[in-house]
């Protein structure tokens, strides 16, 4: 076990610096931060001064090194444009990142998992095509649009729900849906398939041949079985929520760490940027990480004994 | 059939290095565990075993299919190792295999002619139009016609498939054919088929067999020789007769016994033995048959047998014969 | 000598002719109502692309300033106009073109690249495979989309760049998959067979793993392209990706978002427009991945 | 007890003129094309015949186990003890599951679901068929574990299947099906997967278990020898019919049936070493491809025009019933007409 | 009946407390609280509440009035003297006085503040303190925009407060001698003042003042027709007849000093270096048109480059629109319309429907046969472009606030400013002959003639000044100003 911490954080190490460096150069090749951070009548050498202070005039490869030895210290600089450092700036936005992903999440599986299970139960009836075509349509359906399409109803036509913000429990009912949609989609659809896989498995019929019922024989045994993919999906998908709900923040105005991002791009305030890539990168290997060792748990073959 | 060795294996071993994912150290699974022997040209060489004990990985070394952890495979002399992979290349046309699993052998996606031809034309022999006369001529040797040329593999049945695979591996004229239980995926009445047509071969060609199979009835049927294996080690070596009527190693003694009756009258001594085959990653020490030997005695479980030699070629590994 | 022939010719079980392919695609397809749905709207998306300019009633660029935001159905304007007086409907046609040009390239695209480096990977394994897994572990360590945006806002907005960046986004999933079928196509016994037969590296590669990939490339593909549609949608969306007065359904209701309170149809019918488009390619990218390959389950 | 088939020496399972039919892309099939037979009480029959002649279908037809919906019994019934469980609603099906019939899958390897210990999946027949309390149940379990030869009951119990051979998944699989001491128990394959010690070792444990228990056993194999060793009476089927129906002594000394006379002279054993040995020539048709006469026409050395036209019935001779024209003259009775 | 909950407790709450709070929407956080730091309308919006100026600007003549200071004027063109206000405290209870001043323009200074402010500051040598209410400023070069500078940037605060907690918490924690101070900033969600009541000029009648941040337009009408929100700034024009026909809403717009041009860039080779092309092109705009269908009228036509808030504003030559002296013109310079093919740079969002008229130019030029390709642009990569002088042949920017000539005129049109995509070095000569003039009357002449020259040399084409359209609460008093400020001070409920 202590190995295996050591091996997974080795590697998280290795993928959250190279996904650092990538990013840090992908952003000094985007162009100099300084020109907009100025006033726009600031003269040439004003701009000169203030990329030799950001030390945006050294070598390439001297900022790099620098970014580094600082990153290691959990140091990214301060925002160009507020002066805090980057790094709080990120954390200040992750507890309503948090809020939203978790709940997107929660309903999520609440709502999809049985759905799947029953579709695979009852597959090819009415009610499974109900289902199906219920997920197929919620993967096609963009979450921005969806969002859209929320606050025109709730918001512009019948005033019910506030388009966005935070705030009061209020502000995250919207989003979360919105956020939850996709999610629903994947996951019903995923339970669904795995479910048919381990409906035709051998075991089942041995478990059917016991004698035990039907619901039985869906919750516990193959339940149990499906979990193991579904983990993968739930965590890969938990992670896309906590980094990835850019447009539904944007959406939203949910002050969330994608929002941030989204912003922290259009400002060319890097320090922000890498500060949210590190802590996306580090999410994502956490998340993958405990979902491995879920995996595990649900799966008696790879677990220690 | 002729004494001179045209296949010699000495020391041969084979290690995996299994991981076991993230949570468990990786475990070396012993699955060829120095084992020697010779096959004669002409002959049938054969090995049997329990699954798991290193069969088609011994078949799969000596054509060099898997890169042997230690040992040398001598073939005509010289030893296979050392050659260069375009040598090694070159070398297979003199020495080939008939797998397992009629439905996995071939590639779903070529006709019958380019699974046929292609053999030739990577070895570059002949013209193209005399390749399909080669692959006619084949196909009608192994039982099949002209007709089933631009076909493709998913449209024949199991045993026909297998005609294909040995067609494809005789094609070449080789001199040494690796037959990795050619017909333990068949049903009884086309296994009988396909021995027909493997004996008929040989007989044509002068080819020497290794036949792999766990299948004593087929072994004792076509085999000259026979090699038993048990847990990447040869526990016994003897010629086929000899080793049915007199075996010498208890693990041999039950494996025959174990074998079903032919007729319900048939009265047999069973020896019925106890456990599992251990795990090659973790095999028992001593002698590595000791758990299960109903005639264990305490040299066994710490020593490993010596490999005892009879005038006859019998050989055996076994304490019970040290002396 | 000859062997007796036992095999009796009848019983070679029936083979489907080449020529057939077409026709037992298209038996196949109308046995499944989905299937065919989707085909049928893949085919419209199609036609409305290629032929869109001379379908469409309107230039889909002309600002007309005094018909802006006519609802539906005025002035010969069946979707309404936007806020330039722009013909919604003349538009949306328009950017089923964009949308399809960045789907397909993309997708053929981030499949060219994802596949070699795929086979690489898992023929030759090794180190060279350890680095490639590792870029793409890395890549997986961050959100798809986020990704797309970073790249787009680093390489500047543009049809162009949001296909660059789709793709440097893109050909992860495809080197995964190929590299894992690959992994198992080596160990199949007939690769085994065609190196015991004495085949060459290269046409091992090439003639007998390669066929067989295309079956999974193929699928995978067309689950790829609705997601590729989607995400250039979700980059426009927010500003970057296609810039206006290129019409991309994205950009169209990034455009049209701010006049939801009182010009509904701005960002009803290009969200329309994507949930077909997405709908269409997934039915029928579904029904293909459980016609040609059954095995391959879990998600698009 | 019941009207019809209790005279004799009680008749535990009846299968009567059993039609399975499938619903697939390609259309329908119907691997199972009217079979009727009988096993009786401390009785063990034994059915060999080629892969995908329709032994699995019949058997999981018995267990109403078929895939449902697309496999379904088109004609025919089936009698346990004189009851008819062919037309059972689910709910009814369930109590006989694991009760009264019990069976044993080829696959010991994947008949066990990974994820549940040994004790859980045992447990099963157990809860759902008795008032046991849980500790009784896990006594029962140890005990039953035990019986089939199982070391370390009281440690195996809570292990994952992953962590036992193959032939001690077969014994867990064994005592599942024996938990509940099922009047009849169905084995497909039970060996087959094994290695020859290991199948040694469990056909030893099945006759055992067998004889001290009286029930009734329908063995599905294909290895002859298996057959020889196990059973009391044999039926031979092909492409989806029984065509020979006898005891297992008639069976290896005057089999009747082409087919059956086939499969028994191409055993290696049987041939002089080193020689061609008998066989028969071509392959099994698949179901869609079952020749309109005897669907053993197309291999049979005895061919002739009627049989290439006309179905056989099941003819009654003097130790067996036979499917085959050969034997029309012979016939005592017409066991079952074509229909 | 959760959302009822909402609206309920929004409402109810909010009606007793309504006299007592207003909510305003804004698109972004402030940047930081620090005054004299960033360079923007939104964080300066904000902090004005939280800091006072020296001098204010007022609210609809931009005129000069006192604030923090009394008086002011400059003892020589190097020297100005300032007198301050003697009964002001800060928030905290520090005086204000002359120090206080001395260090915010320190502040500006100081290199390692990082203030984008200092290029504008950059020319001044020494802050001296005469007296607790008296400081000079001393400057290395004649500055004559001082005033301008002080009023329009320089805000106030207080020293000890920064000393004291450093620059990274004062950023948070900040203390002016404002109407306001910080209740509570949450970041990319919202800012809560509470008001002052030892402020100098009076107890504020509002006590609570929250910036909610809501960047999306639509969110923000939202919140403010469902009554979340009591006013906001920026209503797209086509969106106006939604508050005005709110029952519990208005509109209140004002003319803003921000002026809207479009850029005939010549700074690099093609057929705008041509004088006669950038007067075609003049005359084949026309600007009422684009006001009045694009705009909805919402906006003042512009003629020269300077709007006419401008204090050194004088009238030019309007061109006009006339499409067939375009043409003539074109013709002269030699070229024919249906090959010219022009590119106009856009941004998307950054002023009142900027894409939208860049799309509507281009069907207008369209009509005398020339091409122009839009290029629509995510705003930074749209400056970026200019800056680097890589825009197109033509651009949409916008400049301001701006209420002297020089800040304008001497930003946009010197060499090595690329704002205006025009450079004649002849302009320039005129540019710096009048910089430095200290006589208000003659730097007036001077900067008079240097606009008739650059409307006669067609430098761009001049829009409009842009209007400022604010959705306000019915019952909500509040007057937009010029300089685009929101004093919650000024405002009151009914
Ligand atoms: N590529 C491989 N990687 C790891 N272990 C392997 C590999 N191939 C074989 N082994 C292990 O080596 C041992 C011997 O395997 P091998 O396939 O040679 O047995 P076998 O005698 O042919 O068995 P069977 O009768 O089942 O075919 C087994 O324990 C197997 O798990
Ligand atoms: N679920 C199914 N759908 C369609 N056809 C099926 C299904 N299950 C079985 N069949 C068909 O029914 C026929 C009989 O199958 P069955 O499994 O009974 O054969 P078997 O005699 O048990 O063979 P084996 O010895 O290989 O186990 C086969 O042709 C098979 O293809
Ligand atoms: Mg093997
Ligand atoms: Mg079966």
């Amino acid at each position: 076990m202590v190995e295996f911490i050591i091996k997974r954080t080795i590697q998280m190490i290795v993928v959250i610096f190279l996904a650092l460096t990538a990013v840090f150069f992908l952003l000094r090749l985007s162009g100099d931060p300084a020109t907009l951070f100025l006033p726009p009548d600031a003269p040439k050498d004003q701009i000169a001064q203030y990329r030799e202070m950001l030390g945006f005039d050294r070598p390439l490869y001297v900022q790099y090194g620098d970014f580094l030895l600082k990153a290691i210290q959990g140091d990214f600089g301060e925002s160009l444009r507020s002066h805090e450092d980057a790094l709080s700036v990120v954390l200040g936005r992750v507890p309503a990142t948090f809020q939203l992903a978790f709940a997107a999440l929660g309903l999520s599986i609440l709502i999809a998992i049985p759905i799947g299970i029953l579709s695979a139960y009852k597959r090819n009836t009415f009610y499974d095509r109900i289902g199906v075509g219920l997920t197929v349509l919620g993967q096609a359906i963009p979450s921005f649009w969806l969002g859209l399409l929320l606050i025109f109803f709730f918001a512009a036509v019948f005033h019910l729900l506030p388009s966005g913000g935070g705030g009061t429990i209020y502000h995250m009912i919207l989003p979360t849906i919105t956020l939850a949609a996709y999610s629903v989609a994947r996951f019903a659809r995923f339970t669904r398939s795995t479910m048919l896989d381990v409906l035709k498995k051998d075991y089942i019929r041995t478990a059917k041949a016991s004698g035990v019922p039907m619901m039985r024989v869906l919750f516990k045994y193959a339940l149990k079985n499906s979990l193991i993919p579904i983990i993968t999906l739930v965590a890969l998908d938990l992670g896309v929520l906590l980094g990835g709900a850019v447009i539904t923040e944007v959406v939203f105005s949910w002050p969330g760490v994608g929002r941030l991002l989204m912003q922290s791009l259009l400002n060319r305030d890097f320090p922000i940027v890498l500060a949210g890539v590190f802590f996306i990168a580090v999410v994502y290997s956490i998340i993958n990480f405990i979902a491995d060792i879920a995996y595990a748990y649900v799966n008696p073959q790879i677990r220690v004994k | 059939m002729s004494n001179e060795a045209i296949l010699e294996v000495r020391g041969l071993k084979k290690f995996y290095d299994i991981e076991q994912g993230w949570f468990k150290d990786n475990i070396q699974v012993k699955a060829v565990d120095d084992i020697s022997f010779h096959v004669n040209k002409g002959e049938t060489f054969g090995i049997v075993g329990e699954s798991g004990c290193g069969k088609s990985t011994t078949g799969r070394t000596i054509l060099r299919l898997d890169e042997p952890t230690e040992g040398q495979i001598l073939f005509e002399g010289s030893d296979i190792n050392l050659l260069s992979y375009e040598k090694m290349r070159r070398l297979r046309r003199k020495m080939q295999m008939v797998f397992q699993d009629p439905y996995a052998s071939l590639n779903p996606k070529k006709t019958i002619k380019q699974i046929l031809t292609e053999p030739l034309r990577v070895h570059q022999l002949y013209s193209k139009k005399e390749r399909i006369e080669k692959a006619i001529e084949i196909l009608e040797i192994v039982g099949l016609s002209s007709y089933h040329l631009e076909r493709y593999p998913h449209e024949f049945s199991g045993g026909q498939r297998q005609r294909i695979g040995i067609a494809k591996a005789v094609i070449l004229n080789p001199e040494l054919i690796v037959a990795d239980e050619p017909v333990s995926a068949l049903d009884v009445s086309v296994q009988s088929q396909v021995i027909n047509l493997l004996l008929q071969l040989q007989d044509k060609f002068n080819l020497t067999y290794i036949f792999i199979s766990h299948d004593l009835g087929v072994v004792r049927h076509i085999t000259d020789r026979v090699a038993v294996m048990y847990l990447g080690k040869i526990v016994e070596l003897a010629e086929t007769e000899q080793l049915f009527t007199e075996p010498m190693h208890p693990y041999t003694k039950a494996l025959i016994s174990a074998v079903p009756i032919n007729h319900p009258d048939e009265k047999k001594e069973r020896i019925v033995l106890s456990g599992d085959v251990p795990s090659p990653a973790n095999p028992p020490n001593g002698c590595t048959f000791h758990p299960r030997c109903a005639s264990c005695m305490d040299i066994c479980k710490r020593e490993k047998p010596p490999v005892i030699s009879f005038d006859d070629g019998h050989t055996v590994a076994c304490h019970l014969y040290t002396n | 000598m000859m062997i007796e022939n036992e095999i009796n010719p009848t019983v070679v079980f029936p083979s489907i002719k080449k020529k057939s392919k077409v026709r037992h695609f298209f038996k196949q397809l109308s046995k499944s109502k989905t299937g065919l749905a989707g085909f049928i709207i893949i085919i419209f998306l199609l036609v409305l692309g290629v032929a869109g300019s001379w379908i469409a009633p309107f230039d889909p660029l002309k600002a007309s300033f005094g018909d802006k935001l006519l609802p539906p159905m005025t002035k010969g304007h069946l979707l309404g106009t936007d806020q330039l007086g722009r013909d919604i409907l003349s538009r949306i046609i328009a950017g089923t073109k964009i949308s399809l040009i960045i789907g397909i390239t993309t997708v053929f695209l981030s499949g060219l690249i994802g596949s070699i480096i795929g086979i690489i990977s898992g023929y030759f394994r090794g180190w060279i495979d350890v680095i490639l897994m590792r870029i793409v572990d890395v890549q997986l360590s961050f959100p798809f989309i986020l990704l797309v945006l970073v790249v787009n806002a680093v390489l500047g907005a543009g049809l162009k760049n949001i296909i660059i960046s789709l793709v440097i986004g893109g050909w992860v999933m495809f080197a995964r998959v190929v590299r894992s079928e690959v992994l198992a196509l080596r160990e199949k016994e007939f690769i085994l067979s065609c190196v015991a037969t004495g085949v060459p590296r290269w046409e091992i590669i090439v003639k007998h793993i390669l066929p067989n990939l295309f079956t999974p490339i193929i699928v995978l593909s067309s689950l790829q392209v609705a997601s590729f549609i989607i995400a250039e949608a979700s980059v426009s969306f927010l500003g970057f990706g296609v810039q206006p007065p290129q019409p991309a359904w994205g950009n169209m209701l990034n455009e049209g978002k701010d006049y939801i309170f009182n010009s509904w149809w701005l960002i009803t019918f290009p969200g329309l427009a994507i949930v077909i488009t997405t709908l269409g390619v997934n039915l029928f990218g579904d029904w293909l991945r459980d016609e040609l390959d059954p095995e391959m389950k879990g998600e698009s | 007890m019941n009207k019809e088939g209790g005279a004799l020496n009680n008749k535990i399972l009846e299968v009567k003129d059993l039609q399975v039919r499938f619903n697939t892309s390609m259309g329908t099939v119907q691997p199972v094309r009217g079979v009727d037979f009988q096993v009786h009480e401390g009785e063990t029959l034994g059915i060999v015949g080629e892969s995908g002649c329709g032994k699995s279908v019949t058997s999981l037809a018995v267990m109403g186990l078929l895939p449902s919906p697309a496999g379904y019994i088109a004609e025919g019934e089936i009698l346990l003890e004189g009851k008819r469980i062919s037309h059972l609603k689910e709910r009814e099906m369930r109590k006989l599951r694991g009760n009264d019939i019990a069976m044993i899958f080829q696959e010991p390897m994947t008949s066990l679901n990974p994820v549940f210990t040994i004790g859980e999946q045992l447990s099963e027949p157990l809860r759902q068929h008795t008032e046991l309390s849980k500790k009784e149940i896990r006594r029962k379990i140890i005990e039953m574990l035990k019986l089939v030869g199982i070391p370390r009951a009281e440690e195996i119990i809570d292990e994952y299947p992953h962590q036992l051979s193959g032939g001690m998944r077969q014994r867990v699989m064994i005592s599942l099906a024996m938990l509940c001491k099922p009047k009849l128990l169905i084995a497909d394959e039970p060996t087959t997967a094994l290695d020859v010690t290991i199948q040694a070792q469990i056909l030893d444990l099945m006759k055992k278990i067998k004889s001290e228990n009286q029930m009734a056993m329908l063995l599905i194999t294909h290895d002859l020898g298996v057959i020889a060793e196990t059973c009391d009476r044999v039926i031979v089927m092909y492409a989806g019919e029984i065509v020979e129906n006898t005891d297992v002594r008639t069976l290896f000394n005057e089999p009747k049936h082409p087919y059956s006379q086939g499969l028994l002279a191409s055993l290696p054993k049987l041939n002089e070493r080193k020689q061609n040995l008998y066989s028969i020539k071509g392959n099994v048709p698949r179901p869609d491809e079952i020749p309109k006469g005897c669907a053993f026409s197309t291999r049979c050395p005895h061919v002739s025009d009627k049989c290439r036209n006309e179905r056989p019935p099941l003819l009654k001779l003097n130790h067996q019933s036979c499917r085959c024209w050969l034997y029309e003259g012979e016939t005592q009775e017409v066991m079952s007409h074509v229909k | 009946a959760g959302t009822a909950g909402d609206e309920e407790s929004k409402s109810s709450g909010g009606k007793s407390s309504k006299k007592n709070n207003v909510v305003i929407g804004i698109e972004a956080d402030a940047a930081t609280l620090l005054a004299n730091t960033d360079v923007n309308y939104i964080t300066d919006v904000q902090i004005r509440n939280i800091y006072d100026p020296l001098i204010k600007r007022n609210p609809e003549t931009g005129g000069f009035e006192p604030a923090l200071a009394t008086e002011w004027k400059n003892i020589d063109e190097y020297t100005w003297e300032i007198t301050l206000r003697k009964d002001v405290k800060f928030q905290n209870g520090d005086p204000f006085n002359a120090e206080a001043v001395k260090f915010n323009i320190d502040y500006i200074l100081d290199k390692k503040n990082n203030s984008t402010y200092l290029s504008r500051w950059a020319d001044i040598k020494e802050v001296k303190v005469i007296a607790d209410d008296k400081v000079q400023i001393i400057t290395s070069k004649p500055f004559p925009t001082m005033i301008a500078r002080i009023a329009d940037d320089l805000l106030i605060m207080d020293p000890g407060n920064v000393k004291k907690l450093g620059l990274e918490e004062a950023a948070k924690n900040p203390v002016g001698t404002g109407p306001y101070k910080v209740k509570e900033w949450v970041r990319d969600d919202h800012l809560t003042l509470i008001a002052n009541d030892d402020y100098w000029k009076g107890k504020p009648s509002i006590k609570e003042a929250t910036f909610r941040y809501i960047p999306e337009f639509s969110s923000r009408l939202s919140a403010f027709l469902s009554g979340e929100i009591d006013l906001f700034k920026n209503i797209p024009v086509d969106s106006l007849d939604n508050v005005k026909n709110n029952e519990n809403s208005k509109v209140e717009s004002i003319g803003s000093s921000r002026v809207n041009y479009l850029a005939l860039n010549t700074l690099h080779k093609g057929p705008l270096q041509n004088q006669k092309v950038r007067q075609a092109i003049n005359y084949a705009v026309d600007v009422d048109e684009l006001l009045k269908t694009v705009l909805n009228g919402n906006g003042t036509k512009m003629t020269g480059p300077l709007s006419k808030i401008n204090a050194d504003y004088v009238e030019t030559k309007d061109y006009g629109y006339n499409p067939d002296k375009a043409k003539e013109l074109l013709k002269e310079a030699g070229y024919d319309p249906k090959d010219l093919k022009l590119t106009l740079d856009t941004p998307n969002g950054r002023y009142p429907m900027d894409s939208q008229v860049a799309q509507a130019i281009a069907a207008q030029l369209k009509r005398i046969g020339i091409d122009v390709k839009v290029q629509v642009n995510e705003w930074g990569n749209h400056l970026t472009k200019i800056q680097q002088r890589k825009a197109g042949d033509m651009f949409i920017l916008g400049w301001g606030p701006t209420f002297d000539a020089q800040s304008t005129i001497q930003n946009l049109f010197m060499k090595d400013a690329p704002y205006s995509g025009f450079y004649d070095s002849e302009v320039e000569k005129a540019i710096q002959k009048a910089i430095p003039i200290f006589n208000q009357d003659k730097r007036k002449q001077a900067f008079g003639e240097i606009q008739q020259l650059l409307v006669d040399q067609a430098a761009w084409v001049p829009l409009w000044q842009q209007a400022d359209l604010y959705a306000v609460n019915k019952n909500l008093d509040f007057k937009p100003k010029v300089d685009e400020s929101m004093q919650v001070f000024d405002m009151g409920w009914k």
